[in-house]
């Protein structure tokens, strides 16, 4: 029975989804916490100690509020939209590695991924180009102008960011020559991280990284690049027309969004599992690509409470004129590398 | 521009912005004829928080109408009562005693540092910090602006709508060492400004604001402009030094001018105006010498000012440029009461200019610029 | 794109993180909760009550000067008949009536002001929110209550006149 | 030279300006008047103020036959300014029978509103206004708020 994939599929992600469900919801009260700090205030301190409890109360509010929509919004569409959000984000995080183990050979083998897939990237970046399409009915769906120039403004900047967010995942599959996010890893153990690898090839890792962490952040619409919500003109995007526990829905994907963007890019980039020092068994495997997820987890909502959104044409400038560019040199500076035999 | 002209053929999109909006600060709707997410016309509708403060300035008598005109401009409330005692005063005939003056220009400028911060924490949240870096900056000019409110407090009872001045003076003297705690308050204000400007100085402020919102020197002058608006169209102008009242001709104000006119260059005269208010206030200070605060009699009686006619126009430099009141007098049968009164809201003013200026923006811009114009709602539909 | 990208988005960047990740350690600013009419100026005025003069009678003599000043009319004024005062052997007005109805007021303080005997002063403590608008509405004996349940504020109309006295001594 | 001296002649105002009230002129040279005064530097439009006087019987004198009575005017007052160094306004004022009085919209796009704004409350209309509509009211408001036969206890109703 151990040999049935889908056993352990089940076996591992069970546990993921609550993980990144608990994740997501500890996010939210995380953050507001963290937000109310960097303003002098106290955020959501009530609910349990130090309010942890919040997004509890939250979601029980959720579900308890009126579920309205709107007499001219196309009903089938508008209710399967919210559906989809989370489940493409669980997806994706279907094949992140978040372990490894030794075994007694010395090999180091990244597991802890629900499905060990050959083409683990590509998955990961389907899953996030497909985001676009569950936001895109909810903007239509709506019948609400808000809502359609939001979901219009998603499409754009989801099919624009995807561009670099490809070529810079490229970056990590050249030099491990494998699609697979496991092999990446291992190819990280072995060669030292692709960010942070102190050889010739460590520059261009670390200059991919940071376009990797640009544009998943557009992709995971957070500040500076959160146009489709942008909450000064479009009040809340999407979202204005949904209640109650769709709206929840949508948020929690958005969390969900942004851990699963941090644990990619860590294992893209950061060597996922792979330890800086210490020893490399699973626990401490798990511990290090937790780590690492939330340095990014909580750079992400600096970044959030620090900055301004851009305008949506400075944003589409920004990415064909200046990220899609610079990815490409990436990509062939790094198919230098590999050939010339520095990395 | 009206539905009728609305032709669905253009590939044109009607959007209606507010008056139930987050970013319109208040209830004002403007309708965006949208071209994809170009603006090619903009139809500004005041008047969603018309109030009739006119009519009730002709029903009540001159003591009565301090307290009702706080409510207008609900942001400075302080300047507002100054512009109308001042027209009390010129239409009465009432001579206002040195101590009142220099306590007014005191607290008129305190007035523009609290408008002016919380002038930055809101356009800041329009730029696109809603939730992002525009709320943080707006909890740290909220906490500065608590510091001013709590002088006011201590000086007159209230926070917010304080009715201190009466015809003839003011009706709160200092208490016993107000002038320590508002040294105290300029000195921590002045550092906080540049940890604004350090949060402000980001590249997507900057791409955010420059070149966008232009207003011209003509523009500017012909819709009326005043204050900041008009200051960083680079006209040099401003009240409190080309026709000084109050203690402003004891004092040497420094304009701050910009010549760019877009939302930047307004954004940079409303920040040097906060300094130079902390100056003038440090200065005057030293001023504010013993003596009665009210020149004629403390108001003791409805019907204590009278006048049978006459039709004044007085005009003083709020945070939000010229608020004038037209005045014309004997309009109670005993001439307690005006008998019209006219008020001059600069934000009505500032808001006039957005049809000449919106088309041609994003829709994401409007918000900048609306935001750029400090609009507040409770004085353009008074 | 207008501004060009250079290293200063970085530096720019940094330094807006620096401000923020700096108010981390600090103690919030915010307070829970409403503040207490302990910690509020002596000045503060939220609420009204009516006082007993020195020699422990109503103060208010019924004068009606108040109902006449207020800007938005919420106080009503009864006034009683005239009868002499145990205390001071004088024929003085009384009060039969009155009522403050505390949603429209907007604590402009001309009824202190304008109070001849110093009958109606303000406390600086707000009123408890009510379940009903009636809640809000003052009458006598909750304004003569007041007196004693809420801290008063510093001054009265003669305190108010002393401070405006045109005439007053320099010094 | 000031304002008042260059323009005294032309349009036959008193000797020195009133610090009561702004001088009064023919409604047929409120134009002319707005348009010599921005070639003279008044540039910024101020406000725009009307002000409506019902009929009125002044009471007579003792042994006196009663005067005529007034009969019911408007009195549309301007208000420029002067920017700069030493500003100054300029007030002046029209008083016509019939609520109808020349736009200043051409000269100052700033009376665009303004304008509106005292067609809206009390019912002047501007002549030659290009977009005269109500700006503070309702569109379907009746009456004009400010005018003095309207009553600050006038019925209306509240949601239409």
């Amino acid at each position: 029975m151990l040999d049935n994939p889908i056993v352990w599929a089940f076996a591992i992600g069970g546990p993921l989804i609550t993980f990144l469900m608990g994740g997501g919801a500890v996010a939210t009260w995380w953050e507001r916490r963290f937000a109310g700090k960097m303003q002098t205030r106290f955020g959501p301190n009530r609910v349990g100690p130090q309010g942890i409890l919040q997004p509890v109360a939250d979601a029980f509010k959720m579900m308890q509020k009126e579920d309205i929509v709107p007499r001219a919004a196309d009903r089938t569409l508008f209710n399967l939209a919210p559906i989809f959000p989370p489940f493409l984000v669980i997806a994706s995080a279907a094949v992140i590695p978040f372990a490894a183990t030794v075994d007694a050979t010395g090999k180091y083998d990244p597991t802890g991924a629900v499905a060990e897939l050959d083409i683990g990237i590509l998955w990961v970046l389907s899953m996030a180009g497909l985001m676009v399409f569950p936001i895109w009915v909810a903007g239509w769906s709506a019948n609400n102008k808000y809502t359609l120039l939001s979901g219009m403004r998603m499409v754009a900047q989801g099919i624009s960011y995807e561009i670099p967010m490809v070529l810079c995942a490229l970056i990590p599959v050249i030099y491990a020559g494998s699609l697979s996010l496991s092999d990446i890893v291992a190819y990280q153990h072995e060669h030292g991280w692709i960010a942070l690898s102190l050889s010739p090839s460590m520059f261009v890792g670390a200059a991919a990284m940071l376009l990797f962490f640009l544009t998943s952040l557009a992709e995971a619409n957070r500040i500076p690049f959160d146009i489709p919500e942008a909450e000064s003109e479009l009040i809340a995007g999407v979202m204005v027309e949904y209640t109650g526990i769709k709206f929840g829905i949508f948020m929690l994907a958005e969390y969900l969004h942004t851990i699963v963007a941090a644990a990619l890019t860590s294992a893209l980039f950061l060597g996922g599992p792979s330890p800086l020092f210490g020893p490399a068994g699973p626990i401490a495997g798990l511990i290090w690509m937790l780590g690492k997820t939330l340095v990014l987890f909580v750079l992400i909502y600096w970044l959030r409470w620090s900055l301004y959104r851009f305008r949506s044409d400075q944003l589409m400038d920004l990415c064909w004129k200046v990220l899609v560019p610079m990815s490409l040199l990436l990509v062939m500076l790094a198919a230098l590398m590999v050939a010339g035999g520095f990395a | 521009m009206d539905i009728e002209d609305y032709d669905p053929d253009a590939d044109l999109m009607a959007l209606n912005m507010g008056p139930q909006h987050p970013s319109t600060h208040g209830v004002f709707r403007i309708k965006l004829i949208l071209d994809g997410e170009r603006i090619v016309k903009a139809v500004p509708y005041p008047g969603y928080l018309h109030r009739g403060v006119e009519k009730l300035c002709e029903k009540l008598t001159y003591v009565q109408i301090t307290p009702i005109f706080d409510k207008h401009d609900y942001v400075a409330p302080m300047t507002n009562e100054q512009a109308i005692n001042m027209a009390f005063e010129k239409l009465l005939g009432l001579e206002v005693p040195q101590r009142a003056k220099v306590l007014r220009t005191i607290l008129a400028e305190l007035q523009r540092i609290a408008s002016h911060l919380l002038w930055l924490g809101t356009f800041t949240l329009d730029i696109g910090g809603t939730i992002g870096g525009g709320a943080s900056l707006m909890m740290y000019t909220f906490r500065e602006r608590e510091l001013i409110l709590d002088l006011f407090e201590a000086l007159t009872g209230c926070r917010f709508h304080y009715n201190t001045h009466c015809p003839g003076g003011n009706r709160h003297d200092v208490p016993e060492g107000w002038e320590t705690v508002v040294r105290h308050v300029m000195d921590t204000i002045e550092p906080r400004i540049d940890e604004y400007e350090a949060i402000c100085d980001s590249e997507i402020f900057l791409m955010r604001t420059e070149g966008v919102g232009l207003i011209s020197p003509d523009l500017a002058l012909e819709t009326g402009q005043s204050g900041p608006v008009l200051r960083a169209s680079g006209i040099d102008h401003d009240l409190r030094r080309d026709a000084p009242y109050h203690a402003y001709d004891q004092v040497q104000v420094r304009v701050h001018v910009e010549t760019a006119g877009d939302c930047l260059a307004r954004y940079k005269v409303r920040v040097a105006e906060m300094r130079e208010s902390i100056r003038l206030v440090r200065e005057l200070l030293g001023l504010l010498e013993p003596g009665p605060i009210v020149g004629s009699k403390p108001i003791k009686s409805l019907v204590q000012f009278k006048a049978s006619g006459g039709q004044v126009y007085v005009g003083i430099e709020t945070p939000r440029g010229e608020l004038g009141t037209y005045l014309v007098g004997g309009g109670d049968q005993r001439g307690a009461a005006p008998y019209r009164c006219k008020i001059r809201p600069p934000s009505l003013h500032a808001m006039s200019v957005l049809p000449y200026v919106l088309p041609g923006h994003q829709v994401s811009d409007v918000v900048t610029i609306l935001g750029s114009l400090d609009p507040i709602m409770g004085e353009v539909d008074r | 794109m207008r501004r060009s990208l250079s290293l200063r988005w970085i530096w720019q960047s940094l330094k807006a993180l620096g401000v923020t990740g700096k108010h981390v350690l600090f103690e919030p600013r915010t307070t829970e909760g409403i503040r207490s009419a302990e910690s509020r100026a002596p000045r503060y005025r939220a609420s009204f009550a009516l006082v007993h003069d020195e020699h422990g009678e109503e103060a208010c003599i019924g004068c009606s000067l108040c109902e006449k000043i207020c800007p938005s009319t919420v106080i009503t004024v009864v006034p009683g008949g005239k009868v002499e005062s145990p205390a001071t052997g004088k024929k003085r007005g009384t009060l039969e009536d009155f009522t403050l109805d505390l949603q429209a007021c907007i604590i402009c303080e001309l009824c202190v002001q304008v109070c001849p005997v110093d009958a109606i002063v303000m406390v600086r403590e707000q009123e408890t929110p009510g379940y009903s608008r009636e809640d809000l509405v003052l009458t006598m004996d909750k304004l003569y209550a007041n007196e004693h349940d809420k801290p008063r504020y510093w001054g009265s109309g003669s305190a108010l006149m002393e401070m405006q006295d045109p005439k007053k001594e320099v010094g | 030279m000031s304002a008042w001296e260059a323009l005294r002649e032309r349009f036959d105002l008193p000797e020195e300006p009133s610090a009561e009230e702004p001088p009064v002129i023919d409604v047929s040279r409120h134009v002319e008047m707005a348009a010599a005064l921005k070639e003279f530097g008044f540039t910024m439009y101020v406000t725009v103020c009307a002000t409506h006087f019902p009929e009125e019987a002044p009471k007579a004198k003792k042994g006196e036959d009663p005067p005529p009575p007034i009969p019911e005017h408007w009195e549309v007052a301007t208000v420029l300014r002067r920017p700069g160094a030493r500003s100054e306004t300029f007030a002046w004022r029209v008083s016509v029978e019939r609520p109808v009085v020349p736009t200043l919209f051409p000269l100052f796009a700033g009376a665009d509103w303004q304008e509106r704004e005292q067609y809206d409350l009390v019912g002047v209309i501007f002549e030659g206004h290009p977009d005269l509509r109500r700006l503070m009211m309702p569109e379907d408001w009746d009456g004009h708020p400010l005018r003095k036969d309207y009553a600050i206890d006038t019925r209306v109703h509240p949601w239409r």
